[in-house]
């Protein structure tokens, strides 16, 4: 009887989960095509899918692997990068529905394997060293890409870490990532629908993962390494499992990331280290280690400065005000015991 | 052949000699008791064997298998489970989950049948959770299954801990310290516990105590640590009225 | 040669620097077990402040430092009042989330008070520049003044740790607040001196800083912020010689990287040299070796 | 607990959701200027972008209040075709995500036309969408080429490789200098357009690199290596495709160590002078290619810059006039082509398409602009030098 419970209680909060963007996607579908969703909702949809994939994949490193990530912003541009690369290189010789298809599989592949390639040797390494030395690997993506020029000409591929002259191309040729300038011309092929899939995605992989033999070994590992050691739970494959598909999916939001923009670069604002701490925002706003508070938080916090935009000027100070009560709200003391004794439940139980 | 067959063992910590020419021999179905007074270094021999030091010099012998110097997981593969002096539970976890984590070893899917609930992922769990909840029925925590582990009160706590390390389906079982913290009734609940995990495991169990009446209770043989070094070992009733021991347990 | 000696000391102004500001987060990080992001734009309001002060006061540059110093020491103990104090209990990624709120609160309230127009902040530094080997090697005023500075800070803030009352509360409270307590150590108290030598601390950062490299814009310090924070880590976290020696390599490596091998790469040569020496000696290169008991 | 904060967030995140579908039918109110409205109540909603807060919000700025001062100056005299001119600035934080969402909310708020964005990275993020919208674009300062790659986009500054090429000629044909040092910085799309066509052109000039060196956008406050490598190159002249702001800095490092070339700059130079507290004798002898210059002696340009510093304490930057002559340029196509507030946003777009070929502007950044169908401004760059701490016509 109790395991049919405890069966039923992890499906049945994936399953609400998942329905949460369901619903929201049916919902905001249907005012979309009636007309009565504003501009900025409608350019917001698919942001806001992007934003909660990659909340959700961090959550994955910070929450239940239990290690703090500066850099998965990096992540997020290796998948931009490489599936944009991708798209301009077939842009002409492929159709969109298949092509874009390869650029998602691509863009979480290359960023999954990055996401490994980098955990094999820092994963040894534990708190904020570990949380630098992350930050220290987005900020060289970073860097590379903006001195990284690709162009391709009759004679095949070009690269230079110089500029563009270096690449010695012939006159046919054309400059793909341009450094800085960084690639111009993604097809847009990004809308709300394949950004509620790619959530619905990943929900259901870390979800599931959680849920399962390998989830439960990290969250072991989390919660007392030397115990899980003890059960004869292998730390570093379970910590490069979790740290890769963490990666991987964030290279899933990178994907969707450059093919909603039509000019992908790697600017401080967007893949710097203050973008992974953005992130970071949204994880501990919802919970560490709560999948469903990601997704909600990261909703949240992207609209609240786009819904701030009549302060103008004042925008930005509010939402960082705002970002410092919501912490003390939900982590002072004082502001603990007030909320307890004015407690919705509280309440209801008065009038019982 | 003894299971666990411990020779010369020994490792040092800077300058100090931690433990020194350790020497135990246990037979299979055995309940063994490691006793000594605080610092002797009870734990560090249980962490010699298994593998969370690596041993200076010596010998360690499973089943005739040599483990000397092997990883922690290796060690457990082969055979070895532990608790812990201080608990170290998966706090985080349901107290099922936690049992779940010590049979990683015994059921097998992939993650990928995990991640995508192919129907091999069904058939495990469901066997993964039976094994579990008869384990916890063993110690009286079928009820609190669902509970997150560290909402169990203290006593229940070690239980679980006895529980997870027994799932692992070892050959000898190490339990540091289990009455710690117990009153004298959970205690005793606690002896019949070992008493039953032995006989219905048909398990080997070496403990670390200081209460003597659970010692004295269960335990058949016993191996006396002082300063690292064995002081005496035997039948558990010559080895707690040999002077020696007394003399170390009580002083001068 | 020369050039390689100008390299050489310039590399380590701009480490002196680093080390200066890496000293106020590694002592609060110490302390407090928090990483304080907002520690660089305390350092863009001390630089603001003597741009203040001086440029449109006219006070003597003492004057105006000593004044900035002391509003941002004020400043650095109301953040810790108000912002991190109620949550000491909470998990460190709260407090890590409220520092990044304190950040962008005092970077975009500069921007409304001070506007997003470049300052020129003028020198407050007035030292002739040393010149070698036939003037082709250059030491100004400030790179002088940076270095003496920071060596100064480091020795007295070794100092003050070990030889008052104040600084051995300090490390009780670093090793453990609760026994310290029990000891009768002023938990609160400690902490709000940390938090106040680190922002004045920053104040001085800020003032050698501009002084050297003499533009402001409400964004002047997150960088460098940043910078030292690596530079903290560099040198094991929590050690003050540690971010002493951090901040001087990083800011030595820095600017060899971009002599020798690519000024378009030197960020990431910068961070790959901090990854390498974390992985070979994981707790920085002076820092303490952590091993759990079992 | 647990259950208190996830209800709390799904409430939140559910009126948020609301409130975001409501804002099309409550009209933001203009948070700018309000025109006074015509007398059948009709106005011309403008709205412009760019980053008014983060480490680019100086740009964005001027280009906000400088085209305030002109839409406040055409208001006052009378408004285009007799209708009044509702303004509205959309912030972008110098990223093209956020550039898109601001023409969102500029689009909801009922723009007809859209002056933006200002700096180049978001504008071409930004064109894909007017272009999609048939919406009429004006940037006054993105100067990458594929700002305006479609044909309802146009611009008022010069194109980053029209800037760069021209530096080269420049220096080359008056016979300058002909050992060049370049610093620019790597991270930035205008400065790394600016260099890439400026090294192409280059030899053909007879202008040789001695060096090329780049900072970064991390990595901008100790300039002494990449002045030092100049002047061990034996550079006459550094060439600076950079913002003001960074100058500033090499001007006052380079003084330091004693390293004296002449330095040369592009449109990104302007500005500098109006630093702050800036020591103008360090920028003695600079040269740049600038359309504007702030103490230029006409009389549009004086009132411009008096009027600006009227408004907003502060002397105009190159930024500022170029949105103040977007906004006039907008003014003079809408005149071309009679057009009237009742017509929709893509009926205008395509009435000023027509007319932007016709008309010809003189702007403070320049006499008698014309455009060509590619968008691109036709004017010429005005070389100037810093004498005595102002700028003199070369």
């Amino acid at each position: 009887m109790k395991k049919k419970m405890n069966m039923n209680k992890s499906t049945k909060s994936t399953l609400i989960t998942i329905g949460m963007v369901v619903v929201a996607y049916i919902i905001m579908t249907i005012l979309a095509n009636a007309g009565v969703l504003s501009s900025l909702m409608k350019g917001l949809l698919v942001p806001l899918c992007i934003y909660a994939i990659i909340a959700v994949a961090l959550n994955l490193t910070v929450g239940i692997l239990g290690e703090l990530s500066l850099g998965h912003a990096g992540f997020m541009c290796v998948g931009a990068f490489t599936s944009s690369f991708f798209s301009l290189c077939f842009k002409e010789t492929m159709a969109a529905g298949p092509r874009f298809l390869l650029a998602i599989v691509i863009g979480a592949l290359v960023s999954a394997l990055f996401g490994l390639l980098i955990g094999i040797p820092v994963l040894r390494l534990q708190g904020d060293y570990l949380a630098i030395v992350t930050l220290a690997f987005g900020e060289i993506i970073k860097n590379v890409i903006n001195v990284l020029y690709v162009g391709r000409d009759a004679n095949g591929f070009h690269f230079s870490l110089k500029d563009a002259m270096a690449l010695n191309m012939e006159a046919d040729g054309k400059v793909l990532i341009n450094g800085a300038q960084g690639i111009t011309g993604t097809p847009n092929d990004s809308n709300f629908t394949v950004g509620a899939i790619l959530l619905v995605v990943t929900l259901i992989i870390v979800l599931n993962l959680i849920n399962s033999r390998s989830g439960r070994a990290i969250m072991a590992i989390r919660d007392n390494r030397i115990a899980a050691e003890s059960v004869g739970i292998n730390i570093t494959q379970f910590k490069l499992l979790a740290f890769s598909i963490s990666a991987g999916l964030a290279g899933l939001a990178g994907v969707l990331y450059a093919h909603n923009l039509s000019i992908l670069q790697a600017q401080p604002k967007n893949f710097g280290y203050n973008m992974s701490i953005m992130i970071l925002v949204y994880v501990v706003l919802g919970g560490i280690g709560n999948i469903r508070g990601s997704v909600i938080a990261s909703v949240i916090l992207v609209l609240l400065p786009e819904l701030m935009r009549e302060l103008n000027d004042y925008r930005m100070l509010i939402y960082s005000i705002v970002l410092i009560g919501i912490m003390l709200f939900n982590w002072a003391p004082k502001a603990r015991l007030l909320r307890e004794k004015y407690s919705l439940k509280r309440l209801l139980k008065k009038d019982n | 052949m003894a299971l666990l067959d411990v020779k010369n063992l020994g490792i040092s910590f800077g300058g100090l000699r931690a433990v020194d020419k350790f020497e135990i021999k246990i037979e299979k179905g055995q309940l063994y008791g490691l006793i000594g007074p605080n610092g002797a270094g009870k734990t560090t021999v249980f962490n010699l064997l298994t593998g969370v030091y690596k041993p200076d010099d010596g010998k360690i012998e499973l089943d005739g298998k040599n483990i000397t110097g092997a990883k922690t997981i290796d060690i457990n593969k082969a055979g070895i489970a532990r608790t812990f002096q201080n608990i170290r539970l998966f706090k985080e976890l349901s107290v099922l989950d936690n049992v779940k984590v010590g049979l990683h070893n015994q059921y097998h899917y992939s993650t990928i049948e995990g991640i995508l609930r192919l129907p091999n992922y069904f058939k495990v769990e469901k066997q993964m959770n039976e094994k579990a909840m008869e384990l916890l029925k063993v110690f009286d925590l079928d009820k609190e299954a669902d509970f997150l582990a560290s909402n169990l009160p203290y006593g229940k706590q070690r239980k679980l801990e006895i529980a997870r390390a027994l799932a692992t389906n070892p050959k000898l079982l190490l339990l540091d310290e289990p009455a710690a913290g117990m009153n004298p009734n959970e205690t005793k609940e606690l002896m019949d516990t070992i008493r039953f995990v032995r006989d219905n495991f048909d398990m080997t169990i070496l403990l670390i105590e200081h209460d003597m009446k659970l010692v004295s209770g269960i335990c058949e043989e016993l191996t006396v640590l002082n300063f690292g070094q064995v002081l005496a070992h035997g039948k558990t009733a010559d080895v707690l009225n040999d002077p020696e021991v007394i003399k170390a347990y009580l002083g001068e | 040669m020369s050039s390689f000696f100008s390299y050489l000391i310039n590399g380590i102004s701009l480490g002196s620097i680093y080390a200066i500001i890496a000293l106020g987060y590694t002592m609060v990080y110490g302390i407090a077990k928090m990483l304080n992001f907002a520690h660089g734009d305390v350092i863009m309001v001390g630089s603001y402040m003597t741009f203040l002060m001086a440029s449109s006061l006219g006070l003597p540059p003492v004057l105006a430092v000593l004044i900035a110093v002391v509003i941002c020491t004020t400043l650095g103990i109301t953040i810790e009042k108000i912002a991190y104090k109620p949550l000491r209990k909470a998990p460190s990624l709260a407090v890590l989330i409220t520092a990044i709120g304190v950040s962008y609160f005092l970077q975009n309230a500069a921007l409304l008070i001070f506007g997003a127009n470049t300052k020129m902040f003028k020198s407050v530094i007035n030292l002739p520049a040393i010149k070698l080997a036939n003037g082709s090697i250059n030491i100004s005023g400030e790179t002088q003044v940076t270095i003496v500075a920071c060596v100064v800070i480091m020795l007295a803030l070794t100092t003050f740790i070990k030889k008052t009352k104040a600084g051995q509360a300090m490390l009780a409270v670093s090793e453990d607040k609760g026994a310290a307590e029990l000891m009768g150590v002023n938990v609160n108290g400690t902490i709000s001196l940390t938090f106040a030598i680190g922002s004045a601390l920053a104040a001085v950062a800020g003032v050698l800083l501009c002084s050297a490299y003499p533009t402001l814009t409400p964004y002047t310090g997150s960088m460098p912020g940043i910078k030292a924070f690596v530079a903290a880590v560099f040198g094991g976290i929590g050690s003050i010689p540690g971010a002493f020696l951090g901040g001087i390599l990083l800011g030595i490596i820095e600017n060899m990287s971009k002599a020798y091998i690519s000024s378009q790469l030197s960020d990431a040569i910068v961070f790959s040299v901090l990854i390498i020496v974390l992985l070979v000696k994981p707790t920085g290169i002076l820092g303490k070796k952590i091993k759990e008991k079992v | 607990m647990k259950k208190f904060t996830s209800v709390l967030l799904a409430v939140a995140m559910v009126a948020t959701m609301l409130v975001g579908c409501g804002a099309k039918t409550e009209a933001p109110a203009a948070t700018e200027n309000a025109a006074v409205e015509a007398a059948d109540g009709s106005v011309f909603k403008i709205g412009g972008s760019g980053p008014i807060t983060g480490g680019a919000a100086v740009y964005g700025l001027a280009v906000q209040r400088g085209a305030q001062i002109a839409v406040e100056e055409i208001n006052a005299a009378g408004g285009i075709n007799g209708y009044q001119i509702d303004y509205n600035f959309a912030d972008d934080e110098h990223d093209a995500e956020k550039a898109v969402n601001g023409y969102n909310t500029l689009k909801d708020w009922g723009m007809q036309m859209f002056m933006g964005t200002t700096t180049s990275g978001p504008c071409v993020a930004v064109v894909e969408k007017t272009n999609e919208d048939n919406m009429y674009q004006i940037t006054p300062s993105g100067s990458a080429v594929e700002c305006i790659k479609y044909p309802n986009a146009f611009r008022v500054c010069f194109s980053d490789p029209g800037q760069g090429g021209k530096s080269a000629q420049y220096i080359g044909e008056n016979k300058i200098a002909s050992k060049v040092a370049v610093i620019y910085d790597s991270s930035d799309v205008y400065s790394t357009g600016i260099y890439q066509s400026f090294k192409a052109d280059a030899a053909n000039y007879g202008v040789e690199l001695v060096a090329e060196e780049a900072f970064t956008a991390d990595n901008k406050t100790d300039f002494t290596i990449q002045l030092q490598k100049a002047k061990d190159a034996g550079a006459e002249l550094v060439f600076l495709p950079i913002y003001y702001s960074e100058a500033a800095l090499i001007l006052s490092q380079a003084n330091n160590m004693g390293f004296a070339p002449m330095f040369f700059g592009c449109d990104g130079l302007d500005g500098i002078l109006s630093v702050e507290d800036f020591d103008t004798t360090l920028a003695e002898g600079v040269m740049l290619l600038t359309p504007f210059a702030a103490d230029a002696e006409d009389e549009a340009t004086q009132s411009f810059v008096s009027a600006y510093q009227d408004a907003f304490g502060e002397i105009p930057i190159q930024f500022a006039a170029d949105a103040y002559d977007a906004i006039y340029i907008m003014k003079a196509a809408l005149e071309n082509a009679d057009a009237t507030p009742e017509m929709s946003a893509s009926e205008l777009c395509e009435v000023m398409k027509a007319a932007m070929l016709e008309i010809t502007v003189d702007g403070l950044t320049g006499a008698g602009m014309t455009w060509t169908e590619d968008g691109e401004v036709n004017k010429e760059p005005k070389a100037v030098k810093i004498v005595d701490g102002a700028y003199t016509a070369m």
